[in-house]
């Protein structure tokens, strides 16, 4: 299998405190299904942010499709972005707008400036958009202001906005964190039908260990800002669990698991 | 008289409002200035003259320069200042809002009388515009109408009231402008009295609206463009006459040295008194501050009166006996009538 | 640690309490300023401008040139501000910290901005009388300059107010730097930046009481025109319409304001 | 989802809020553009007339010069101004603080709001110079009068950009004080306050400068001095371009200052507490 | 055991459109554990925000400690919400304070105006704030402004200044959405700790089902403004689940449980 993306050396400094990644490595073949776990403050949404250059990393080399995209120039960062798409722990919505223009605005990276200024959409774009909330349930909110809709609802339209790009990698960043089961199930499903029939490889940021574990072709342990578990779900340990959390056996939610309804 | 009175103070230059004659300030003297003498280059003319009332009265004086004339109008009439230096018309209306604003002394003319205390009003027009405001032979203010006028500020006495007042005069005895009020003066338009009117907010400046041509008629007076401009042609001061800007003029006039002007309408106008709000001050008290304005021994300083060739920068230039001369308030009588 | 934490805060509020305490001293010794004379003085103002500012039959028969001087007003005010906003949202998009292209070009937008809301309305007047005379065209070049200037400043302002966050997901999108500007931030920042121009709007109609004196037109020029003679009921007419304007323009505005917002 | 594809979609729903946003704008843009037409142009070569401007703003900047005051004078009179203004600037900012929560809808009641914008919009609608001359009157000439007369425009500046802020806040941190059983002024300023201060330091110093620019014609006015006497008497009586070039200067160093100081003070607030 | 809270005939409407609860009944005793499950929209955090009086409910009564608090005036219903402490989905902290400022802004319900206003706090209520910190694992980010934490660690803050509020009642909105399982166990177990030792009374809307059903005493089920289910977590169904959340068997995230890690 192709890799299509190769992280070599990454390192990620705020300030002159805070080293958020140190020294991170790991590739992500074509298709494949990743998930990043690791605690709270462990550097997750920043290795997701260095991978479409949102924020630059301080140190290492970042190979998309092979090219090193830490030296691409403005024109070649945008034309990256348009092949990553991105969904967000808060949504950033542009709340005024319908739910349909912010679907639309996962274009924008395609177009002219000028159709872009206007807000040109093809009739084609404009039903791929409304395909995309009618699968994820928004169905009646299409011409809802975005500010009107609930947090799970809100993320949903984050989530079409990333698939309208035709994206070759899907970046999520908590996608499912503030969303109710039955949504969190039909995005997830949606995410893996993606990266299964068209092939896209999609990286997501979790907190729900067993999602991950029943989702991903990989799972990416983070903690304090380094790769400390990368393989197989199958493969991996409570004990790695537990260390990847630095947490005693016991002490995390997922234990509880195998105990269930009715 | 008696300086033991000055203990018997009222607080301040603002509360004091009875006419008994034990109401004096204890602190200091207030004078307010007109705009046109709140330069901080004429801040020596204003000490010179704040003296002269510290020498009469023994008290200290605070001078209050202001740029909005309705300010220094107003603040005179309601007694928070003592004593204001103010343009005749200033003067009337500050009395016509209160009747204890009055005046005290006048500049004299030349005479070193009250007969001449006057300076005056012209109109000007481009010399090589001129020949168009004959009447006949004489020069006449009859083809104003229709032009483009400036005029200084509407509440200047030369610059606005005695020659709007003329001009009205004038045209009222005609059928077309029977009705013509000095309002309709105020503002041109295709159906008003002129097709444009300009302000230039200072005698000098009204002068530089018809040098620059935006404006063909221009109102200002004599004395308060005296420094700037020599007399060419005409009998001086009258209907014809024509003026040259000086070459060494001063701003804002250096601009246009040679450029030469012809007056076509002169109309004398009273001078300006100093005034005082008799509310505040006791007539004792007034009456040594006159006394100190009158006396021979201020009208030879040359901070107060300036010679020709001196190089301080005052308010009142010296050529023969100028001198304050006291004045009444009918004085001010004919000029009242014209409003 | 905890003690310090507290005591440091506060220990630094007071700093900043005394050190402003300080500049208003120093502010009062160099003005003579006095706050009791000022609070004794409210009472008393407001009895004279009671007594003096008001409206008589006589002055009514104005009502019909006040009106008609009313309407150039609105006319250049509206006028400069709107072609005001179009330079200075451009110029605020150069000067926001979010949309700027680099802080070369931000410093220079601000820079701009700062220049033309800081040269005085009687410098304005006194250029501009000199070339463009006393026509209406001065009157809107003098509250352009100064319109432009404001807007760019309040323009900035809303701009890092309202679109922090989503100007970021278009980025992530690979949408080009004008595309983000018109679907995220105008989207997101038009709603504050009208409610800004009708304010402008609203304040040029009263700057036209300046603006009357270097125009020689407008309802400012009408003020002036009775002030200066000093016939204050005239003058309070104009200032009662300029005040019913205003507060009809505010009315729109707060409208517009809670509908769009 | 067929009730959309059927037809074409628009992406635009006409809501309230777009026709509302649009009808302003088209009516902005047609005022604007019937004032071209309407306006006296008197004539005038509007290229030739600003090649001219421009010409004296060339002649302001570069060939400014001391004629009337000299630079030590006028950086007291300079100071003067400044001193006026940061009196106006402060009492207008303290008085406008609580009018400003009055005024806003989301911590106030909406007749108690709508009652303080339409006070502080009257307010506003009276030209300054008639404040200052009825403080003038009543006060006597002085900073008295320059002060209070223009606090009254600084005030009702002030509460219409504050309360405008404190409408921005997110309405969550309110709610999360209220749910504890914060006390009104326990919330404005435990949570309203420390939020959106750096707005209010924003605007405050925003409004400052805009005093200063007040106080240069109103100081002089009023009787109460600062750098507009020279600025008057530069422009009124000399004609003196070049000094106004300088006194021009003067007005821009301290403005650019201000700017500086308020740059520096809300970098500082969105690090530390 | 005493009943501390009922919920009688309770509806809200939002304008004209939206019914978000409608004729909701249930009561909750003393130190009971409750959570709310239910879909995204079907009015959790409508019904949770009715019981502190953050809206005003438009039909029906709320009795709490046996008195009706729709009837409550200002300072009855702040003394109401000193009794009530509340931990929202998106944190709600004043992010230029410090965690510790914002933890203690949960004392103030409990000062005097002019100490609220000048944030004077005793000497003991630091001292249980900073012990809270440390409870939820944030003691080093006890002088940390809270817009430079994670959104987990956020969230925690939130906890905390719930909590040394010494409430009666603990309403949480999603307490947990932005956190990660190791914290999510601690939080979930420390609500527990405090209504099982403490008597406190805890009402959670959760997303988490397998969570809900683990800790509760009791699980009400909501959808569309209705209260679908109201029983002791072992007695649920499958089939009851998935009618709470109008989804089909095999739809919802929890029919995954079971399976897990290593
Ligand atoms: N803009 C920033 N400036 C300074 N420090 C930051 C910034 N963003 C993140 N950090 C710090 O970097 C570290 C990693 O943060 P990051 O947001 O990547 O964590 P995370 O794994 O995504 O956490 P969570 O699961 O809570 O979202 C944290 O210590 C955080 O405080
Ligand atoms: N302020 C409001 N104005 C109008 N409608 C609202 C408002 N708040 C909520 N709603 C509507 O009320 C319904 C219930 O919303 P609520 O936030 O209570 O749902 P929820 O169960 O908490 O959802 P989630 O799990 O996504 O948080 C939704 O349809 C929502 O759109
Ligand atoms: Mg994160
Ligand atoms: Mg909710």
């Amino acid at each position: 299998m192709k890799t299509l993306l190769d992280v070599k050396n990454v390192s990620k400094r705020y300030g002159q405190e805070t080293l958020a990644l140190s020294n991170v490595n790991f590739s992500v073949n074509e298709g494949e299904f990743v998930s990043i776990i690791g605690p709270s403050g462990a550097g997750k949404s920043t290795l997701l942010r260095c991978i479409n250059r949102m924020i630059d990393a301080t140190d290492g080399e970042i190979h998309f499709e092979n090219e090193d995209i830490l030296k691409y120039n403005k024109r070649e960062m945008r034309r990256l972005r348009t092949k990553v798409g991105m969904i967000f722990q808060h949504y950033n919505l542009v709340n005024r707008l319908s739910v349909i223009e912010n679907v639309l605005h996962g274009r924008l990276g395609y177009k002219s400036t000028i159709a872009g200024i206007l807000g040109l959409y093809s009739e084609e774009e404009k039903r791929q958009a409304i395909k995309l909330l009618g699968l994820l349930g928004l169905e009646e909110q299409v011409y809802k202001r975005c500010d009107q809709l609930s947090g799970g609802q809100k993320q949903r339209v984050g989530i079409a906005r990333a698939l309208i790009q035709d994206p070759k990698i899907l970046l999520c960043d908590e996608p499912i964190a503030s969303l109710d089961p039955n949504a969190s199930k039909i995005i997830m499903d949606y995410l893996q039908t993606v990266s299964k029939t068209m092939g896209i490889t999609v990286i997501v940021n979790l907190h729900q260990v067993d999602v991950a574990l029943n989702y991903s072709d990989r799972i990416i342990g983070v903690s304090k800002g380094q790769i400390v578990y990368d393989g197989y779900p199958k493969d991996i340990t409570t004990n790695q669990i537990h260390s990847i959390y630095g947490s005693e056996a016991g002490d995390l939610m997922i234990d509880l698991g195998g105990r269930n309804a009715g | 008289t008696s300086t033991s009175k000055e203990s018997s103070a009222s607080s301040g230059t603002t509360e004091t409002k009875s006419k008994t004659e034990t109401s004096k300030p204890a602190g200091p003297i207030t004078i307010v200035w007109y705009p046109n003498e709140s330069g901080s280059d004429l801040a020596d003319a204003r000490d010179a003259l704040g003296e002269i009332v510290t020498n009469a009265t023994g008290l200290e004086v605070v001078h209050r320069t202001t740029t909005d004339y309705n300010i220094a109008i107003e603040t005179i009439a309601s007694g928070n200042a003592d004593l204001a230096f103010m343009g005749p018309i200033g003067y009337i209306e500050a009395n016509k809002k209160n009747s204890a604003v009055l005046p005290m002394v006048v500049p004299s003319g030349q005479s070193g009388t009250v007969d001449d205390a006057l300076y005056h009003a012209w109109l000007g027009v481009k010399k090589e515009n001129a020949e168009s405001y004959k009447n006949g032979s004489d020069f006449s203010i009859e083809n104003i109408q229709g032009k483009k006028m400036s005029f200084v500020s509407t509440s200047s006495a030369s610059g606005f009231v005695v020659p709007g007042n003329s001009i009205v005069g004038y045209f009222s005895q005609k059928e077309q402008w029977k009705d013509l009020i000095a309002e309709d003066l105020l503002e041109g338009g295709s159906n008003m009295f002129f097709s444009e009117v300009a302000y230039g907010n200072s005698h000098q400046g009204s002068l530089v609206n018809l040098l620059m041509n935006r404006s063909d008629i221009a109102a200002f007076c004599d004395s308060c463009v005296n420094n700037y401009i020599e007399h060419v042609d005409g009998e001086e001061n009258r209907p014809g006459a024509v003026y040259r800007i000086r070459d060494d003029a001063d701003e804002p006039l250096n601009g246009f040295p040679g450029e030469e002007f012809t007056i076509i309408s002169v109309t004398p106008v009273l001078n300006a008194p100093f005034v005082v709000n008799t509310n505040n001050l006791n007539a004792d008290m007034i009456e040594k501050i006159i006394v100190g304005f009158t006396s021979d021994e201020v009208a030879n300083n040359p901070s107060v009166f300036v010679p020709k060739d001196s190089e301080f920068k005052g308010l009142f230039s010296k050529r023969a006996d100028e001198r304050f001369v006291r004045v009444e308030d009918a004085w001010f009588n004919p000029l009242r009538d014209l409003q | 640690m905890q003690d310090k934490f507290f005591l440091k805060k506060r220990l630094k509020s007071s700093i900043i309490l005394f050190v402003v305490l300080l500049v208003t001293y120093g502010a009062i010794i160099m003005t003579e300023f006095s706050l009791i004379k000022g609070l004794a003085s409210i009472p008393k103002a407001f009895e004279w401008g009671v007594t003096n500012f008001f409206p008589t039959t006589k002055s009514l028969e104005r009502l019909p040139n006040i009106l008609n001087k009313l309407f150039e007003t609105i006319l250049v005010s509206i006028g400069a501000t709107t072609v005001a906003a179009i330079f200075a949202l451009a110029f605020a998009i150069m000067g926001s910290a979010t949309t700027r292209v680099n802080s070369f070009l931000s410093g220079m937008a601000r820079g701009f901005a700062t220049l033309f809301r800081n040269i005085d309305i009687a410098v304005w007047s006194m250029i501009l009388l000199f070339t463009f005379g006393q026509s209406a065209l001065t009157g809107f070049f003098a509250l352009f300059f100064v319109s432009f200037g404001f807007l760019t400043r309040a323009f900035i302002e809303v701009i890092d107010e309202a679109s922090g966050s989503s100007v970021e997901a278009l980025q992530a999108t690979g949408a080009p730097y004008l595309t983000t500007i018109f679907q995220s931030v105008i989207p997101a920042s038009l709603p504050m930046m009208l409610s800004w121009v009708l304010f402008v709007a609203e304040t040029n109609i009263r700057s036209a009481t300046l603006i009357g004196i270097l125009t020689g037109t407008g309802i400012g020029f009408a003020f002036d025109l009775y002030y200066k003679s000093m016939n204050y009921n005239a003058a309070s007419l104009v200032v009662i319409v300029i005040v019913l304007t205003i507060l009809l323009i505010e009315y729109i505005s707060n409208y517009v304001r809670r509908v769009i917002l | 989802m067929e009730q959309y594809l059927s037809k074409p979609i628009k992406v635009k729903k006409l809501t309230k809020a777009t026709l509302v946003i649009r009808a302003t704008l088209l009516s902005l843009l047609l005022i604007t553009i019937y004032g071209f037409y309407f306006y006296d142009y008197k004539g005038i070569n509007i290229i030739e007339a600003g090649l001219a401007t421009l010409a004296n703003f060339k002649i302001m900047f570069t060939e400014a010069h001391f004629n009337h005051f000299t630079f030590t004078e006028g950086v007291y009179v300079a100071t003067v101004t400044l001193s006026l203004a940061v009196l106006t600037t402060l009492f207008g900012a303290i008085i406008a603080l609580f009018l400003g929560l009055l005024a806003a809808q989301n911590l106030s009641t909406p007749a108690v709001a709508n009652a303080v914008k339409s006070v502080v919009a009257v307010v506003r609608a009276v030209p300054t110079v008639l404040w200052v001359l009825i403080f003038a009157i009543a006060a006597g000439l002085g900073s008295v009068a320059a002060v209070v007369g223009m606090t009254f425009h600084s005030v009702s500046y002030l509460v219409k950009a504050y309360s405008e802020s404190f409408e921005e806040l997110d309405e969550g941190v309110i709610e999360a004080l209220r749910a504890s059983g914060a006390s009104w002024w326990q919330i404005v300023f435990q949570a309203v306050i420390p939020s959106t201060m750096s707005y209010l330091i924003s605007w405050t110093f925003l409004r400052f400068e805009i005093n200063f620019g007040v106080a240069i014609a109103m100081g002089a006015a009023a009787a109460a001095g600062g750098i507009g006497f020279e600025l008057f008497m530069a422009s009124a009586f000399y004609y003196d371009i070049r000094e106004l070039g300088t006194i021009t200067y003067f007005v821009l160093f301290i403005a650019i200052m201000l700017e500086v100081i308020a740059t520096k003070i809300k970098s500082k607030l969105r690090t530390t507490h």
